[in-house]
């Protein structure tokens, strides 16, 4: 039987105004187990503690019930209160009085009831509670980053600042991402290789950062502060250490039809090949599969003109195990296929483009050589047309439904930029929303209007028609002037809906993060935590999240490397005690369980039970404490009733409908 | 005479359209091959019904210049269906005594030598009750 | 293999050749068509009310005597197949016109959308394939220059008719590479060619098919091919420059196939 | 006389919340004075899908007279999918409710936010008055305990 001492907080006059707290303290010392009753004028106060204190130790109690405020508010006072007076801080339970009932009631008589009845749930509940201690687990100081596109290398930057050692795993031979791909950036117009390298470089050089490029994330086991990864370093078949990236093999190489996916296919390369000048690291990788030598064993041209002889056709792929505390998904962002989208000729005229396309086109490094030409004829385009919100906002199945969120200030840049650079070219841009939220960047869009003369015109494009003469004919709609437009354009540039980077499931899967329909994984809070996953331990950075320019993908990167930093820092984590926990002797193994818990942290185990002296081999179900969050999913799922919630059990709440109900 | 109101129900209802889907793109006019014949164009439908203007609706031109072509459906990022719309809104008029848009004596002038019964067919069943 | 075969009003009348050419190509490509008894017109035009069951029976009758028969239904006529292909997809989803329809019907299995609609077309495509026909090809159409026409009958709504990408087709032109002639690619073949509208708005429907035939002579094209009777007679309308003879795509097969001359004979 | 009875009667009502959404909205209807029956007991649950059928079974054998289920709004669970759960189970169980006998009007589920106070209260006024009126709960009772 518990030693229950009830303490009725007055909160000056906001308690006692409205309930007679006298009372309550008489009601409560006639329910059992209750050995001491007081009422005071502020509970939560020094004196108010002292004396919650002093009768644990006179009283010899075991459980307390406070009558106070909300517990949202001050039940942590009161358990450590409770803990510095050596009782277990989980045998505190908090009537709430206050905001649900004397605040919300008029009635003296009224309210002192529901405060009798109120207090009475808590001690019955108290009754059955039972000293918990928060679990203990070592963190392992280190961060994995998924994926070292800007929002990675960022992370990974401030991660290793704090003192940290960090891992990228980058699957593509260079770190770099979609940023390293694109020419220059709103609203300001610098440069994007400009600003990128630098950070490239500083990521490269950090003694605290290790860089796997041309690698993938094989299997992820463990839990938040102990995570083991396998990590696959895909044969390159070039050695990094020999190699001085000086590109002679690149010249040489005979098999030179290869899509350049850097270009967006626009152009070719080697089969040998970095994927552009300022990749890091400076290496190249063989592709295996275009390769001469790899499909009919003759060539090896690039082994032969290698001074370094860093060449290497035999090397295998390697499986690398590694330790880390934290990890951060910065998987980015790909754009959708376009193949459902066929009413703006996309797969019928070369001459219609992405924009990322665009991009590579106005690049200096790009397969035009920075000219803005048609991909077609190479001639120099006189129209252009933009036609905004390919695929997104889309209900159906053939695009997304979110808005991509880019696409607005990009058109507004490329349209600029064109106009800037080659101000006999019409530009116009069929829109049906413009979206300008953010700094400078409604001013920027009204500049490519005010200033540069782009045609924007509200209204969607149905069909682009391919010409005989090579011309593409444009039928939109102006739905100001309330007129169907036939146009002609010399390019069709699509504003083609981001999609996450199809890697992203695979890898959510190995992490046990969730991710929503649209393939983004899902914020452990979407306004209070939005780059946590519900996955304790798992961050999130940049576009895996959500659709988001550089300037959100660079801050959200800090703040997932703050939330990574404050987790490595310490060196034990304590666990919520209030987890679930299964009864060996009722577990019959059947992975319901399993199946509703958010967060994998069920997993079975075949483990030797003694059910009334019979020794047995049983599957079961074991709930990892470092995981499990305590939201009593599979407590209701379980068929047998084995699983139940620590700190609100069955009994416990059922104890609370008694009371409630008597 | 129904309210309009119940015009603009019975036209949902009939459409199996839910004009709150649309997004005013106006992809279905931009694909329209009928857009310069009518007076009230495709994307417009939509807020016809929702403004319960019924009575322009009907008695538009756009009503009969419509070919069921689908374009507008196909495309429609929203799923919204403007051409169905406008198919309810002629059935509201076909259904009425009256309202036929084609008259079995008018049909010997029209005719032609190749002229396929098909044709017939389906004017009859768009244009007539 | 048997075929259980819905003509279609036109198809006996005004667009003969369109039937008999596919019967004589289907005997030469190892099928049969077997028309159903007493079968009514499809009305040409699918009913977009939601509430019309009367307007769909007699396409419901027509699959129903095919699932009797344990045969798929081929159509060739683009408007009947349209309209059939849709009242099926009602009946297998939409349970209240599949209901209603059942209650009128009295049919002593209720019909619930089992019979697969084909298309002549998709049956060269995904039972015979064009590679086989390909194969069978006798007199290959070798240097003809081919517009494929499809209109919009085939195409939409693509995700319930399941025919074709309803922007950039491509059955059609993989129909014209396997009887051995060039498919000319333009960008108005799936544009409409006014359908019912040429009957009482004539110049709305020239419009429409000049702008077709411009595209498609621009391209090269020599000749036009369609499936649709009603196509036929619109663009054969036009009265653009650039007009093009325009055939029914049995015609053309069945000339590949060597058996042109016994339906004429016929 | 009826309307007499049906003034005096104050139903048992027994309100299941969230601790991280619904829970803190009930705080925010005290800290707003926004006043609802103090008919209505609240249970802190850590989230709605930890309310086992049986809580409520349980309350309605002891004599509850109503019995509401509050959690974060679809796609705000703090567990991310723990309402949804609740939801399904609810559907069946309110169902199972009303066949054999307790009317649908005496359960309910409902998405409050710890910002809507103003919901928490007016949803709590309206299931109060829609249990008094229908009146005391027929007791669904463990007949094996029966004198």
């Amino acid at each position: 039987m518990q030693r229950i001492g009830v303490f009725v907080c007055h909160c000056g006059s906001n308690i006692a105004a409205t309930v007679d707290v006298k009372k309550v303290v008489e009601m409560a010392k006639m329910e059992p187990g209750v050995v001491h009753a007081e009422d005071y004028q502020y509970m939560c106060s020094e004196a108010g503690q002292s004396k919650i204190a002093e009768a644990i130790k006179n009283e010899k109690l075991t459980g307390l019930v406070v009558c106070s405020c909300s517990p949202r508010m001050h039940e942590t006072t009161f358990r450590k209160a409770a803990e510095r007076a050596g009782l277990n801080p989980y045998m505190v339970e908090v009537a709430n009085i206050r905001e649900h009932c004397s605040w919300i009631h008029k009635d003296m008589e009224e309210a002192t009831k529901k405060a009798v009845i109120l207090a009475r749930a808590a001690i019955a509940k108290v009754n059955l509670n039972a000293s918990l201690k928060p679990g203990e687990s070592l963190v392992t100081k280190r961060a994995l980053v998924i994926g070292g596109g800007i929002a990675g290398i960022q992370t990974a930057l401030d991660i290793a600042e704090a003192g940290y050692e960090v891992d990228i795993v980058e699957k593509t031979p260079s770190i770099g991402g979609r940023m390293s791909q694109l020419d220059k950036t709103f609203p300001t117009l610098d440069c994007s290789a400009c600003i990128l390298t630098p950070k490239m470089v500083e990521a490269s050089a950090h003694e605290k950062i290790n860089i796997y490029t041309y690698s993938e994330v094989e299997k992820v086991s463990g839990f938040v502060g102990d995570f083991t990864v396998d990590i696959r370093k895909k044969a390159r078949s070039v050695d990094m250490d020999k190699c001085t990236g000086c590109g002679v093999c690149q010249e040489k190489c005979p098999s030179k039809k290869n899509s350049n996916e850097f270009n967006r296919g626009l152009n070719t390369r080697s089969a040998i090949y970095t994927p552009f000048a300022q990749a890091i690291p400076n290496v190249p990788v063989i592709d295996r599969e275009n390769c001469i030598k790899f499909k009919t064993g003759k060539c090896g041209v690039c082994a032969k003109v290698c001074q370094a002889g860093a060449i290497d056709y035999e090397q295998k792929d390697e499986i690398l195990t590694e330790k880390y505390g934290a990890i951060v998904v910065a998987t980015g962002f790909d754009t959708i296929k376009l193949d459902n989208y066929d009413e703006y000729a996309y797969n019928q005229s070369k001459d219609v483009i992405t924009s990322l396309e665009l991009e590579r086109i106005m690049n200096a490094a790009g397969p035009t050589k920075g000219h803005l030409e048609r991909m077609s004829d190479g001639k120099a385009p006189k129209n252009m047309v933009f036609i905004q919100c390919v695929g997104s906002r889309c209900a159906d199945k053939r695009g997304k439904s979110y808005c991509s969120k880019i696409c607005c200030m990009y058109t507004a840049k490329h349209a600029m930029l064109i106009r800037d650079k080659y101000p006999d070219v019409n530009v116009t841009v069929f829109y049906i929303d413009v979206r300008t939220p953010g700094k400078n960047f409604d001013e920027f869009y009204r500049r490519a209007v005010e200033e540069y003369g782009v045609n924007y015109i509200k209204g969607q494009v149905g069909k682009v028609a391919p010409q005989p003469n090579g011309q593409l004919l444009v039928q939109g709609v102006d739905l100001i002037d309330n007129k169907q437009i036939l146009m002609e354009a010399d390019m069709v540039v699509l504003a083609t809906a981001i999609e996450p980077d199809p890697s992203v499931r695979k890898i959510a899967t190995m992490l046990t993060a969730s991710i929503d329909t649209n393939n983004f994984l899902t914020e452990a809070h979407p306004k209070l935590r939005p780059v946590e996953s519900p996955t304790a331990g798992i961050f999130l950075s940049g576009v895996c999240q959500g659709p988001k320019d550089i300037p959100e993908t660079v801050s959200q990167a800090g703040a997932a490397a703050v939330k990574a930093i404050g987790l490595l820092a310490k060196d034990k984590l304590m666990t919520n005690p209030c987890t679930a926990k299964s009864d060996e002797l009722l577990c019959n193994g059947c992975s319901t369980c399993e199946n509703v818990c958010p967060y994998g942290a069920i997993t079975y185990e075949d483990k030797e039970v003694n059910d009334h002296g019979i020794r047995e081999t049983r599957r079961i179900a074991v709930v990892n404490n470092a995981l499990c969050q305590g939201c009593g999913a599979c407590t209701v799922a379980c068929p047998s009733g084995a699983m139940d919630l620590q700190g609100f059990s069955n009994r416990q709440i059922i104890a609370e409908v008694d009371a409630i109900c008597r | 005479m129904n309210t309009p109101k119940k015009q603009a129900e019975m036209i949902k209802e009939i459409s199996g359209v839910n004009p709150l889907k649309c997004m005013k793109c106006g992809k279905c006019s931009a694909s329209c091959p009928s857009y310069n014949e009518m007076d009230i164009k495709p994307h417009q439908f939509v807020s016809y019904v929702q403004n319960e203007d019924i009575e322009s609706l009907v008695n538009s031109k756009s009503l009969w210049k419509c070919l069921s072509c689908f374009a507008c459906v196909e495309r429609c990022p929203r799923d919204v269906k403007p051409g169905k719309l406008i198919d309810a809104a002629r059935q509201l008029v076909v259904r009425e005594k009256g309202g036929d848009y084609l008259m079995a004596d008018e049909i010997p002038e029209l005719l032609d030598p190749e002229l396929p019964q098909q044709l017939l067919v389906s004017a009859f069943r768009r244009y007539r009750r | 293999m048997k075929y259980s075969y819905y003509p279609g009003c036109t198809l006996k009348t005004k667009a003969v050749e369109l039937d008999a050419y596919a019967r004589a190509s289907a005997r030469a490509l190892g099928f049969e068509l077997e028309e159903i008894e007493n079968w009514q017109c499809c009305g040409g035009v699918y009913p977009l009310g939601t509430d019309e069951i009367a307007t769909k029976l007699s396409s419901v009758r027509a699959l129903n005597e095919a699932k009797e028969k344990g045969q798929d239904l081929v159509t060739l006529c683009s408007a009947c197949h349209h309209v059939i292909k849709r009242v099926n997809d009602d009946m297998k989803n939409a349970d209240d016109i599949r209901t209603r329809a059942n209650n009128y019907m009295q049919l002593e299995e209720p019909y619930a959308g089992e019979t697969t609609v084909l298309h002549f077309l998709e049956v060269l495509r995904d039972r015979i394939g064009f590679d086989t026909l390909k194969e069978k090809v006798t007199a290959p159409l070798t240097g003809k220059k081919i517009g494929a026409y499809y209109g919009c009958l085939l195409l939409r709504p693509s995700g319930l008719l399941e025919f074709d990408d309803p922007e950039n087709p491509s059955i059609i032109e993989d129909f014209i590479r396997a009887i051995g002639a060039e498919p000319v690619i333009y960008p108005y073949r799936n544009e409409c060619c006014g359908g019912y509208i040429s009957l009482k708005e004539k110049e709305m429907s020239k419009t429409m098919c000049d702008k077709i035939m411009d595209s498609a002579s621009g391209f090269g094209a020599d000749m036009l091919i369609t499936a649709c009777p009603l196509c036929l007679y619109n663009l054969n309308k036009s009265t653009c420059g650039s007009r093009l003879p325009v055939y029914y795509f049995t015609e053309l097969l069945a000339e590949a196939l060597g058996v042109k001359e016994e339906v004429a004979k016929a | 006389m009826s309307i007499e009875t049906k003034e005096e009667f104050r139903p048992k009502i027994v309100a299941f919340c969230c601790n991280w959404c619904s829970y803190a909205g009930a705080d925010l209807a005290g800290s707003s004075r926004l006043s609802y029956p103090a008919d209505v007991k609240i249970i802190r649950v850590p989230c709605s899908c930890r309310v086992n059928p049986m809580f409520i079974l349980r309350a309605f054998e002891k004599g509850a007279d109503g019995v509401i289920l509050c959690g974060c709004h679809p796609g705000d669970c703090h567990y991310s999918t723990g309402n949804y759960y609740a939801r399904r189970r609810m559907t069946l169980l309110f169902s199972m409710l009303d066949y054999i006998g307790v009317e649908n009007g005496r359960t309910r589920v409902e998405w409050v936010s710890a910002a809507e106070g103003v919901k928490f209260s007016t949803t709590m006024n309206e299931f109060v008055e829609k249990v008094r009126s229908l009146g005391k709960n027929v007791r669904l009772e463990d007949l094996r305990c029966r004198n």
